[in-house]
């Protein structure tokens, strides 16, 4: 076990990848030489050479198409867009293409690839360097879509994205890069370094996809919720005393909803965290299966806490930002119910 | 500040619509054998005039004339003449086969076939087209059998495609023809990001993506020259100039440029036009474009001017936008004829041989289509089954997915 | 009153907006000379000339593009996105630049354009024909989003999308240009011409935006349904012999809560039927927002019928579409619980 | 079939990293005055050298010579000098300020003052600039409040974009300055669209779009090339190359070609290259691009050669990736040093007259900031309502936006 920041843990995943499997490549904007903006592949150009680390022209559909057509030849492109924010000009190779490409050839070829992206907010980025795109991943059938919080299970889920033989969305909630952020935007953080959740195992280890952590024990409500929320949520539910099960999905697709509804079932609550904007965003989705699964458990009606459906302002960050106060609200609001 | 005159917008206008007598007097036609062959690690600065002028090999006495003349024997040209026989007699019969209402749609490549036929004879087993759905020629000539090509057409229970994709939406790893996407010019990109990656593994494959003139105004257009240029990957963008995109003449995607291939100039990637009804042109180009891309020259940019002579697809009417004569008055000819005439000068075939092998050719087209239709049609017969729907969206099917097949009842 | 088809209306809209308005411009491809692929603008570049109504370039980022330069300048652009299914390479000009231009410049630029585009399947079109989209765009602050289901509505809705100050994504249910589609394939429709629906009034009026239509009165359940998918409501209701309230949302963005609301509280139940990919889909949101409204009012839990989680599959068409049947077995099993 | 050599990808590199020695010998910079002035109406054929050779205007010696000399008056040169010391001030002031935690990001120009400074003086009013982050001397030399500026750049009350945007993500409709969106590129295809909007209206005032080297990679940057040249659009496509884009040399956007403005020869565009440090020459060049446009002649293709001398914004650290003494080897000088050395060459100005309009600069720039913090910076002051961050989404909030506002409890 080592402590690693959720930087370094991504690119111990990289490492590692590359090391065992020569088919793995990894290009995209800054991600050569200088290692990324957030420094996550930091040091793979020096250590594997540049035709198998290099940096890209800044042309996402570029970037995903350059990948599209790599995995189809056989090798196992992990790509990076530099902020989720500017993943739409390659919304259309991901969505029409890679997506689509096992299915649509029955077979013939695949498209075994990562596209690792920074999400979210709280960082005081502004409409373009906050977003949560993740509802447009999940809409799209023959993805998968991965969110972890934690240097462990940004490390296992990203080799097991790799790993993968269907291409994967890998959301990066850079507010934790550096340590868990609770929503207490006036507190310090503590790094990583100094946290247990920053020790992470050393060597090769997979997190599967498509399994739920169940983050705190709790019998009074179940929180859905992940990255950076599921800091939030923890911090909200001990402030408000109330006992919570606390999920933290790190799939969204497919998502687990066996853990889920388990949890549903026994709590009789449900409350949805996440920091995307409101309206279609994961929540609905999460809240229209937890209903079609758990419809006669439900002892109150499922609540979301979200972000706004307005783009992620500058100076608003912390009213736009659903942090501890807001969804201790909600919390109280579904026992009072 | 001087006031100056309002401004107005230009839209450019085809030379003629419904109505109007073509002309293509103001398209200029090099003679046969005019343009230069300049070696494979040609200086892209110095062929720059060959973007604009048109490299072609068959005079209009059906002589193979110039330095791009000879690539392929006697033996092979006649092979070629049977593949576009093929394709023509093949496109006729699906598109019968559609307004019978065995499918959905077809596209036909009429006029076109000497691109995709010969440009096949140029590459190796192992090489990968990205293809447009107007290539089929590129399965006919590697011997892909016809019957798959119609039991996909047919959306039947033979179908290697499991009924999921549009008719000619084909697939063949194995003949090195990628899927076929219904949006338009993605695969150019993805052609480039596949010789990538061959070059990234020391391989010597080749890829070769193809566009129409319409969908070079896309974006993956654009983003193909870059990394193609950038990474000088081993790659051949093919652009099929056949002067329409549905019912838009190409001036509208080509601006005020004279040609497509030009294009290639602000990339430093060496740029040439080429008769597309020109089997002997087509394949000459085709190899030295080949040639670049398997000797580590990096990426060549070719236009081949031809012209699309029937509709769009099988759900367009042409005549609602453009002159009906405007194919017969196209300066290039037919391709068929053409190769047909070159064979027949040079003593090599005759009309009676011809006759001879469309009718050999309709017989094995109609050989193949019943042994398809015998398995079904659109609709009717042995179809794909409704639980494979759910087959394929990924590796393993999710447990969503899962329940989502039960409750169809599959 | 006139009848028209729904192609016809779309045309006589545009025809009405150019007209009374000459900043409405109208281009895209294949719309200027030959007049669209399915016709919408047929006659309008004789009519008003080239440079209100030509052909554009295919690049769906440069349609969308130019026309939010168009719509800063001060003209109204009404653009064609020639199926829904292309819409993707111009998400980014749609979701970062159309969306967010007022809200960034605080109202400084604004950006007045109607993207209008073809949806839905059930033409054979296979993958790339038949995508309905709305959810991608339902789930970006900033854009509007409607779907008519009548030619009636969709001239009146068209003229309103024009006038509105803000981006509007206008989805055309292709299924339903030529006449009602019940979702029984394998009867003859019955064409507009013909049709007491085809009925569209004369000259200039709007349909306003944010307003649903209730289709049937009933008492029993409520179903939600826009597009095609009204008039599979419509028959899969008849047959099962259910006293549906049938609701045609029209707009999606911004929603009739209200109507909806009142007839859930009234029925008890809900249904939503839509032919989009069932996971984050619109129908998600649907669910999400009318419990939240009507929690305590709902005697059993709400349905979704969708289109399955798989690209639009060609042969199976039927299979995928969701018909009448699948329709009346939900009716059925919401009404026994 | 030939074994040919495996393949290997080709990856271009920088001329140097850390470490190295700045060498930039094979950069050949043309003598000032070199390259001709061609009619406004020149057919882009007849200057394809343009986009390979660099328009010059002051020499060595810091005189102005050549065809492309002489657009300026002494007063216009004197007032330009003191709008790019005032970019310069104002950015070196708004990077400490952001040091010291008043705001949360700053971009600066070092370097590259003379572009934006310059090229605004070629417009008339009315005339809509589609900027990136880094032509804030646009608003400085058409006299925007710098006040205003600041309160942007500090999310205050007084921001006019009332806190919702990054800071110097400035709009200014009035000053001809559009809306700058954190996306890359996107403005560049709006700049052909708003172009192509005012020759639709017959009106005419004409669009600027702007664009970073490594930008010129995005998809948008195409889709305006193919629009302003099938248009003919009233516009000016300005590529700024300072040689940066973060850590990634203009090389990999670049690839295999000499320049970015030779992007243009692929639609017929008239291409030029221009040294983006010379005062007089991006002016020069500017009114000719504006002429065309204004006069009808459709779009310009214009790449300023320029070197980013400062990291790539606040969040940047470029000693990482290049040598820290690149910048002082680049061969194209200091654009304020350059025109304060012509205005002294030309007696007209001295090292006394610049210390005291560098004291003055600072002195307004200083002020300024006073207000601007009087009223408040970054999360501390006068600061925009949490109410507003529901407004303006659209024109009219609709019923789910003041369900969420009250929500919120504003
Ligand atoms: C992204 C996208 N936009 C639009 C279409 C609709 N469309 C299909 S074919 C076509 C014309 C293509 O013209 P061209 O590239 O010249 O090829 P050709 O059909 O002439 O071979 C159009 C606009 C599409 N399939 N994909
Ligand atoms: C679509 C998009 N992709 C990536 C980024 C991140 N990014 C911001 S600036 C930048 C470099 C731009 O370089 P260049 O175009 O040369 O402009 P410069 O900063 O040198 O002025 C990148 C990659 C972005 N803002 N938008
Ligand atoms: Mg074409
Ligand atoms: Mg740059």
């Amino acid at each position: 076990m080592t402590h690693m920041t959720m930087i370094e843990a991504i690119r111990d995943a990289h490492d590692i990848a590359m090391e065992r499997d020569e088919r793995v490549v990894v290009f995209g904007e800054d991600v050569g030489y200088f290692g990324g903006v957030f420094r996550c592949t930091a040091g793979l150009q020096a250590k594997y050479g540049k035709t198998r680390c290099f940096d890209a022209p800044i042309s996402e559909l570029g970037i995903v198409g350059a990948a599209v057509g790599m995995a189809a030849y056989g090798l196992r492109p992990v790509i990076e867009i530099q902020f989720a924010d500017y993943v739409y000009p390659a919304i259309d190779q991901i969505a029409s293409e890679a997506a689509r490409l096992r299915y649509r050839s029955a077979g013939d070829f695949t498209c075994p690839l990562v596209i690792r992206m920074p999400t979210g907010g709280g960082i005081f980025g502004g409409q373009t360097h906050s977003q949560s795109p993740e509802a447009f991943f999940t809409h799209v059938s023959g993805l998968k879509t991965v969110m972890p919080s934690s240097p462990q299970d940004a490390k296992g889920l990203l080799l097991a994205a790799i790993e993968d033989p269907d291409p994967v969305i890998f959301l990066e909630p850079k507010r934790l890069y550096n340590g868990p952020f609770d929503g207490h935007h006036d507190k310090p953080i503590v790094p990583w370094k100094k946290h247990d959740l920053g020790e992470v195992d050393d060597g090769y280890y997979v997190t599967p996809l498509g399994k739920a952590e169940i983050r705190r024990q709790g019998e009074e409500v179940t929180i859905l919720s992940y990255g950076t929320m599921v800091y939030v949520a923890e911090a909200a539910a001990a402030e408000a005393g109330i006992d919570a099960e606390i999920i933290d999905l790190r799939t969204l697709l497919p998502l687990d909803l066996e853990t889920i509804s388990e949890s549903v079932k026994k709590t009789g609550r449900c409350l949805i965290v996440h920091e995307a904007t409101k309206t279609c965003g994961f929540g609905a989705e999460l809240m229209a299966q937890v209903q079609e699964a758990c419809f006669y458990h439900l002892e109150s009606q499922i609540i979301r806490v979200t972000g706004w459906d307005t783009p992620y302002p500058h100076a608003q960050e912390w009213d736009y930002f659903p942090g501890p106060s807001r969804v201790i609200d909600a919390l109280h609001q579904l026992m009072e119910n | 500040m001087n006031k100056t005159a309002p401004l107005s917008l230009n839209v450019p206008e085809p030379g003629c619509r419904p109505g109007d007598e073509p002309d293509f007097s103001d398209f200029e036609i090099p003679k046969a054998g005019a343009v230069g062959r300049p070696p494979v690690d040609v200086d892209p600065n110095d062929i720059r005039d060959m973007a604009f002028s048109i490299i072609r090999v068959l005079d209009s006495k059906g002589e193979a004339v110039g330095p791009w003349a000879g690539t392929l024997s006697t033996q092979e040209l006649i092979e070629g003449l049977y593949h576009m026989i093929t394709l023509r007699t093949f496109d006729a019969r699906m598109l019968m086969a559609q307004r019978q209402g065995k499918t959905s749609f077809y596209i036909q490549h009429l006029g076109e076939e000497a691109i995709s036929c010969a440009y096949r004879k140029a590459l190796q087993k192992g090489d990968m087209n990205f293809p447009t759905y107007r290539q089929a020629g590129l399965l006919i000539a590697d011997d892909y059998p016809m019957t798959e090509m119609m039991n996909q057409i047919y959306s039947n229970l033979k179908d290697p495609l499991h009924g999921r994709q549009l008719p000619i939406m084909y697939s063949s790893k194995e003949h090195g023809f990628f899927s076929i996407s219904g949006n338009l010019g993605t695969q150019f990109m993805q052609a480039v990001g596949w010789a990538m990656a061959s070059a990234i593994s020391g391989d010597t494959r080749i890829a070769t993506g193809w566009i129409g003139d319409g969908s070079t105004a896309e974006s993956d257009f654009h983003a193909a020259l870059v990394f193609a240029s950038t990474y000088k990957a081993p790659v051949v963008l093919n652009i099929v100039n056949n002067q329409w995109a549905i019912s838009t003449f190409q001036g509208i995607a080509r601006g005020g440029v004279g040609t497509f291939a030009a294009r290639g100039h602000g990339f430093g990637i060496p740029s040439v036009q080429v008769d597309g009804n020109d089997y002997l042109a087509v394949h000459a180009v085709a190899q030295w474009a080949a040639e670049r891309a398997r000797l580590g020259h990096g990426p060549t940019l070719v236009e081949y001017v031809t012209y699309r002579a029937g509709g769009h697809s099988s759900s367009d009417d042409p005549s609602a936008y453009r002159a009906k004569e405007e194919n017969k008055a196209w300066p290039l000819g037919d391709p068929i004829e053409r190769l047909k005439q070159h064979l027949i000068t040079i003593g090599e075939w005759s009309d009676e041989q011809h006759t001879d092998a469309e009718a050999e050719v309709l017989k094995r087209v109609v050989e193949a289509q019943k042994e398809a239709e015998a398995v079904g049609t659109l609709g009717e017969g042995d179809m794909p089954s409704p639980r494979d729907m759910f087959e394929g969206v990924y590796e393993t099917m999710p447990p969503h997915l899962v329940r989502q097949r039960q409750e169809a009842g599959f």
